[in-house]
């Protein structure tokens, strides 16, 4: 299996807090890894480092064997960085349609026509189609959850990071997701998931890294690190 | 070599004047994140107070300070309870809009009672010179600004630093909410923080009226040296406002003792500029820009 | 179930939103004067929404919140702070630019607090011995565990009668945690009761007399702690049965 | 034009969308005929108000668009006015040359100052490019080539009727309104609507922020200089003080937020308030700008989006859709 992605002894550390102590770990292509760890242990960071937001304090960061630490946050769209967050930041005075627009014309440097003719497709993938014309405001958390991944998939990722996708969702709602996620999966598209539903995880997952006070605790096949010590203690408490 | 000496000791003493315009807008911005846009003339509007009530009320300048003051707070009171509370949590921009409408409001409100013509704040110190020896000499206005100043700020620094209000004032600061969960109540701290900032508005008013002739339209001149106090010297630092008014006042009189008095302003604007875009952050800020 | 009079603070079914996203829903609760209540629920689960709501930071869509029989439903947070309840929340959140003594000088604000402030130095000084030491410094300069014990030093600083500590564990190192909830033990003793509002089921029922668990914004269990049962917290926690 | 104003949302067809193509034209033709048949009064009317239009939109494009609250346009309008009075009196140029070169000069000068004034965030940006405006004011009355402080009157003037300077600042008002329609129809308006929606979730979907708002900062400046130049030519005297004068870009701030920032509407109804207000207290100017600030303030506090944001709350009205519709 070839690496698309290489995190080596990441750290940053607001303050004397130190957040992320070290983290590493490889991502393979076409490959969904869950990231699970309690509040605090510094996953949405992680992701903020690897999408540019932060700065990391120490450590590297290799994409497809490039160094994309000294990169900008647009520079990193453009190389294939998808992603999603926690709170979903869709642009809310704009309707579902015009958000799909902006993830391809500024994703891909498309222009608004070719834009136009791919959009529809994506926003039927994730199964908005009958809502395009909504204001991604007036949409339900559920939609918006759909219309980050949507969004984030308009720049044509080669690597699509997700935070919380399932946080506050149903069931129902939670395997409609599932579903979507996997369907980008088939599509050649690798993953990085956080989540705090870890049932979630369990199904979705190719493998599953814990993240605990910092540093990356274990990772493997989801069941065997669902069940294992490391994340009982990690969630449960000593 | 004279000139020169003349000029760093009038810079000087001209950037204290300089620090007291801006330590108010400074208090502001660092407390609230509020650029202040109708400071100076809130400021004009004190020199037109202090001008009005020793020619109609009290000769006295002090007396006439303090009625001023007295105004002052009412007026403090009401922008700062009425419209900036209000705006305050909604963004940057509502809040710097209010006070650019109510910098309007004021400026030609001081026009339609005052008229367009020059006026002063009557005093002798201007035609006196407290120190006049080897080819320099010292304005008595000057000194008392710069004496006024050093003083202000040090009150005003004794104030935020050591008493129950200022701690208060900036927790607010610092964090709203916790600040709340303590029993603060946040939006009465903004309002003893203008309160503060108006009166030095006050002082300030009073001697930039006895310096200087003034317009109801010369607020908006004095809000840009204000502006460059506070950025050279660090938002939101009140040492850091008397050395950004001395820089200022420095590189005006320096700057024009080389290339001529035609120049003064424009070279305090240029000195200013280059700060603002090379460290925005101010000289002395420890802050990094992210 | 605890009586109307047991309770110090009582809340009638709540109904919060954020927007068009409902985050509490009907939720009622009682919390017995003297004891130590433990909210128990994952993240998401709306811990946070309702800490924010009792203390005015949110106002509740319907429902009532009565502190000593007083309703203070919508009213101002420094107001709420003013009757005796005092909240450490999440992160600690001291004032970084303040010294140790600032921050404590902050939490006697109130006049009530500030006229029995020398009593209450002393207090929290022989409850944490650390933060004397310290006293001169910044709080920026301080670690995580003794910023938390600030944070806490800061609240017992009111005198309240009620103090709600939201996840104070968090990101902290086990040895001090167990200090932490040392401390909150000791703080129950002088007749402060306590609101603990964490994620680690365990810790949480083996600190508290009563617990409520929260999934999803609702109340989804209650009881006396030692008569919960772990594992059926554990689900109730997870949402969903965990390994199924 | 055409392809401006009459692109509706898809599938619409039928009189609304005849109506939608008619009437910009008819408004246009009916404005153009104005110049025969209009009294000098009211042409003199007319030329304010589609010259602070104009201006309107530039300011508006920028703080109600792009982010970028500033407080110094007056320089583009000043350098428009200056270049006029070169061109025409010193240079004895035609006019058509002094409006080409006004947004030439702007745009240049612009690009220049955008070096320092674009490291400046927010606030910083708001007075740096203040200080800016007042630097030109100061060093235009120090500056042989500007006649120092006492400037120039521009005689050009007289040589058009007060109907062909209508029809200047006709053309100058809708040309500005067209810019702003591309701009916002465009990939960069796609951009800007993003940006101001979520500045941060925008750079993360690809908005480079620095590129983006440096167009709308040249586009604006250049519209701007020829605005500037057009009411220097209405006005027929320039002096650096009043140039570079700050009053510019007070009026443009509040044409802009009565009508309602980030409308294209806004500054057009934000623009005939502000004209005809001052034209009816033209005998008290103090009281008509007291006025004008405390409508300001009111609006700010009541309703934040202006008049137009009142008018869409209520009706869902537009007459220049900037919206995007997926083709059938």
């Amino acid at each position: 299996m070839n690496t698309i992605l290489e995190v080596r002894d990441l750290g940053i550390s607001f303050g004397s807090n130190q957040v992320l102590k070290s983290v590493s770990f490889d991502l393979y292509e076409n490959e969904i890894l869950g990231v699970i760890g309690p509040n605090g242990a510094g996953k949405t960071v992680m992701l903020n480092i690897l999408s540019g937001i932060l700065k990391p304090g120490k450590g590297s960061v290799s994409f497809m064997g490039r160094d994309i630490l000294p990169m900008s946050i647009v520079e990193r769209t453009r190389l294939g960085f998808g992603r999603t967050f926690q709170i979903p930041r869709s642009f809310e005075n704009m309707t579902a349609y015009e958000n799909g627009l902006i993830g391809s014309v500024y994703g891909t440097g498309a222009t608004e026509r070719a834009a136009s003719l791919k959009v529809p497709a994506i926003l039927e993938m994730i199964g908005l189609s009958d809502r395009k014309g909504v204001f991604a405001g007036k949409l339900g958390l559920i939609d918006r959850k759909r219309l980050e991944i949507g969004v984030a998939l308009a720049s044509n990722p080669k690597l699509l990071l997700l935070d919380e996708v399932a946080g506050g969702l149903t069931e129902s709602e939670v395997s409609d997701i599932l579903g979507i996620v996997r369907g980008i999966k088939e599509a050649g598209v690798s993953v990085i998931w956080i989540e705090h539903v870890l049932q979630t995880m369990l199904e979705g997952t190719d493998r599953v890294m814990l993240l605990a006070e910092g540093r990356d605790v274990v990772c493997g096949p989801p069941e065997a690190v669902m069940s294992s010590k490391e994340v009982e203690t990690a969630y449960l408490g000593a | 070599m004279d000139i020169l000496l003349q000029s760093i000791v009038t810079g000087v003493l001209l950037g204290g004047l300089y620090a007291i315009i801006g330590v108010g807008m400074s208090m502001i911005f660092g407390i609230m994140r509020l650029t202040n846009i109708a400071h100076g003339d809130i400021m004009i509007l004190s020199s037109f107070l202090t001008m009005f009530f020793m020619q109609h009320v009290i000769g006295n300048p002090v007396a006439a300070l303090l009625l001023t003051i007295a105004v002052m707070l009412v007026f403090g009171f009401c922008i700062q309870h009425f419209l900036i509370n209000n705006v305050i949590s909604k963004g940057d921009e509502p809040a710097l809009l209010v006070t650019f409408g109510l910098s309007i409001i004021v400026s030609n409100g001081l026009f339609l009672i005052f008229g367009p013509a020059a006026r002063g704040v009557p005093t002798e110190l201007i035609r006196t010179n407290l120190i006049n020896a080897n080819g320099i000499s010292v304005s008595s206005m000057y000194a008392l600004n710069f004496v006024v100043a050093v003083a202000v700020i040090i009150a005003l620094s004794l104030i935020m630093g050591r008493t129950s209000l200022g701690r208060g004032i900036r927790a607010a600061s610092s964090d709203t909410l916790m600040s709340e969960l303590l029993g603060v109540n946040t939006k009465r701290m903004y309002v003893y923080a203008m309160l503060l900032t108006v009166t030095t508005a006050s002082i300030a008013g009073m001697l930039v009226g006895m310096t200087f002739t003034f317009y109801p339209t010369t607020g908006t001149q004095y809000l840009i040296i204000a502006f460059g106090c506070v950025v050279i010297g660090g938002m939101g630092s009140l040492v850091g406002t008397l050395l950004g008014g001395v820089i200022l006042g420095l590189a005006q009189l320096v700057g024009a003792s080389f290339l001529g008095s035609a120049y003064q302003q424009l070279i305090g604007f240029l000195v200013l500029l280059v700060i603002l875009a090379v460290r925005p952050q101010g000289l002395l800020s420890k802050a990094v820009r992210k | 179930m605890i009586s109307e009079k047991e309770a110090i603070l009582t809340l009638d079914g709540l109904n919060v939103s954020h927007g068009d996203l409902q985050a509490i829903f009907d939720v009622s609760m009682r919390f017995p004067r003297g004891k130590i209540v433990s909210i128990i629920g994952a993240n998401g689960a709306g811990k946070s929404t309702l800490l924010n709501t009792i203390m005015g930071v949110h106002r509740p869509t319907s429902g009532t919140i009565a502190f000593e029989g007083r309703d203070i439903t919508g009213a101002r947070t420094s107001g709420i702070a003013s009757l005796g309840i005092a909240m450490t929340p999440e992160g600690s959140r001291v004032f970084e630019d303040m010294t140790v003594t600032e921050n404590l000088l902050m939490g006697a604000y109130l006049p009530a607090a500030k006229r029995k402030r020398g009593e209450q130095f002393e207090k929290v000084f022989s409850m944490f011995p650390m933060l004397k030491e310290k006293s001169s410094q910044l709080a920026t300069f301080l670690s995580g565990g003794q910023r938390q014990m600030l944070a806490i030093a800061r609240a017992i600083m009111m005198d309240p009668k009620l103090l709600i500590c939201d996840e104070v564990s968090l990101g902290l190192a086990p040895v001090i945690i167990k200090d932490i909830y040392r401390k909150i033990g000791e703080i129950n003793e002088t007749g402060v009761s306590i609101i603990l509002v964490e994620q680690e089921v365990r810790r949480s029922l083996q600190h508290s007399a009563y617990s409520y668990v929260m999934a999803k914004g609702r109340i989804v269990m209650e009881g006396a702690s030692d008569a919960l049962p772990i594992d059926e917290v554990n689900d109730a926690y997870f949402g969903i049965n965990r390994f199924a | 034009m055409n392809g401006i104003f009459s692109k509706g949302p898809a599938g619409m067809a039928g009189p609304a969308w005849h109506a939608r193509r008619i009437a910009p034209i008819a408004v246009l033709a009916v404005l153009v005929s104005l110049a025969f048949w209009g009294s000098d009064y009211l042409l003199s009317i007319m030329i304010l108000i589609m010259c602070y239009m104009a201006i309107g939109q530039m300011w508006n494009l920028l703080g109600g668009y792009a982010g970028l609250v500033s407080l110094g346009q007056q320089s583009f309008i000043g350098l428009g006015g200056y270049t006029l009075a070169k061109i025409t009196q010193v240079y004895h140029l035609p006019v058509i040359l002094a409006f080409v070169l006004a947004a030439v000069i702007s745009v240049l000068f612009a690009l220049l100052i955008s070096i320092p004034v674009f490291k400046m965030k927010g606030v910083y940006f708001t007075i740096g490019t203040w200080i800016v405006a007042e630097c030109l004011a100061l060093f235009f009355s120090t500056w042989s080539f500007s006649n120092y402080a006492q400037g120039y009157t521009i005689t050009a003037t007289y040589a058009f009727s007060t109907a062909q300077i209508y029809l200047v600042a006709l053309a100058v008002g809708v040309g500005a309104l067209i810019v702003v329609m591309a701009v916002l129809r465009s990939r960069l308006g796609l951009a800007l609507m993003a940006m101001r929606d979520n500045a941060a979730a925008s750079e993360v979907r690809g908005v480079e922020q620095y590129r983006t708002k440096l167009k709308c900062f040249l586009i604006s400046a250049a519209v701007t200089g020829i605005a500037g130049a057009a009411l220097y030519l209405n006005q027929a005297f320039i002096q650096p003080a009043n140039a570079f004068g700050i009053s510019w870009t007070v009026s443009m701030v509040f044409i802009a937020i009565i009508g309602g920032m980030g409308t294209v509407e806004g500054p057009i109804i934000g623009a005939v308030i502000f004209v005809l207000l001052r034209q009816a207290l033209y005998n008290f100017p103090g009281i008509s700008m007291m006025l004008l600030g405390l409508i300001a303030i009111a609006i700010i506090m009541i309703a934040p989006r202006g008049i137009m944001g009142i008018i869409r709350r209520k009706t869902q009205f537009e007459i220049f859709p900037v919206r995007r519709h997926p083709s059938a």
